[in-house]
């Protein structure tokens, strides 16, 4: 289990390479990258992201246990940016390594719907009418709550 | 007691952070909210739709009903958008 | 879209960078890696994947195409390599970048899926009883199927 | 007509490869197996089991019922095990 909040970038096959080293248990890993989209003439700049130091990390490590306690996972990693982002950057890297495939698959796709209702961030985004807060969408906590039925 | 703003209720209440000291009956998340609404105009915007208001004590989300006290971080924000 | 078959490995990182490079209008990668697991006393060795060249290509390709039918999505990869491996070596790199994340998700899981059962490798594990001829899992065909229904 | 064989078929049918010229009565997938079980004791081993054989004419995959004809190159393997 590993949970990083940066400002920087970080490069995702040092990250998963990390995950695996040196054990010969793990036959799959399932990662997510989350990037800085740019919509068009609607949003055509970037975004910063604003966040909870200290709950964050308490979020984000929670998340992480109960995707343990749902999946046998070898191990998981979430890295979650903060600061100033331009379209195309990376903004969220989420792994799941298991022996098998179909945990690994599920456990990621848990760890990123739940951040996402979670994880105290807000993207506050450029606009040609000025900055913008994002607001939250039904979809993700839809997301969210397919795990909570399937408890 | 310290109360934290954080994203669109930060930018209407002015301030990022501030330390308050309510009244003895104010006891609970509810009734905190309640009362930092009569702070100041911009405090009343920014509680004035309670559904889109999230309460953090000591950094772990809390319920409405949640004793607050003396010495709590009390975080306020809107629901989270990262990922 | 684009397909890989090769001995040598790859670099997570830099195939997932290749995918969105330039790009603004991606804001989700899901990836899966498949890894060489050791099963402890019983396999304590590495395995030799061998392959069909040509028809594997085009397999792959079909499966990507695929894909790229069912769900909306910026762009996809497929690498997988062939030969001698060791217990840990990556053998497969999958992964899909979309708009959206579910979509993401969907199509990464279905690429490893279809893959599994359509693309013409077999895997011959070192075992202390010497070579073993890998046999397919009925778990495979399942998953595989699952896409079947969901058409 | 080429035949390849791959994985486990191969070690049974002990090559890799072969040139064949099956009489004119062979002219699908399910004949041309029958034909191809009867030319040695390895190609009838490998070929005893056609729930486990899968065929491909010309690199893609064929069912039972697949015409062949001479110049095809048709391979023949066990389920699948990569990924």
């Amino acid at each position: 289990m590993a949970i990083r909040v940066q400002r920087e970038d970080f490069d995702v096959g040092a990250e998963l390479s990390g995950l695996t080293e040196g054990r010969t248990d793990i036959g799959a890993i399932t990662s997510f990258v989350g990037l800085v989209r740019d919509f068009g003439a609607a949003n055509a700049g970037g975004m910063t992201l604003e966040h909870y130091p200290g709950m964050t990390e308490k979020e984000l490590a929670a998340v992480e246990r109960e995707a343990h306690a749902r999946w046998k996972l070898s191990a998981t990693l979430i890295v979650h940016r903060f600061g100033r982002l331009e379209p195309g950057d990376r903004i969220v890297l989420c792994a799941a390594a298991s022996p098998h495939r179909e945990a690994a698959f599920e456990a990621c796709h848990f760890l990123i719907d739940w951040l996402k209702t979670r994880a105290p961030f807000w993207k506050l985004e450029d606009t040609p009418q000025g900055q913008k807060w994002v607001e939250a969408r039904a979809d993700d906590d839809a997301a969210a709550q397919k795990w909570e039925t399937r408890r | 007691m310290k109360i934290l703003w954080f994203a669109w209720l930060r930018t209407r209440v002015g301030t990022a952070a501030e330390e308050v000291t309510p009244p003895a009956d104010v006891d609970t998340v509810a009734t905190l909210l309640d009362w930092l609404a009569t702070r100041s105009p911009g405090h009343a915007e920014a509680l004035a739709q309670r559904t889109v208001v999230r309460v953090a004590v000591n950094q772990a989300y809390a319920k409405p009903d949640q004793p607050v006290r003396s010495g709590d971080e009390i975080a306020i924000f809107p629901p989270v958008t990262g990922g």
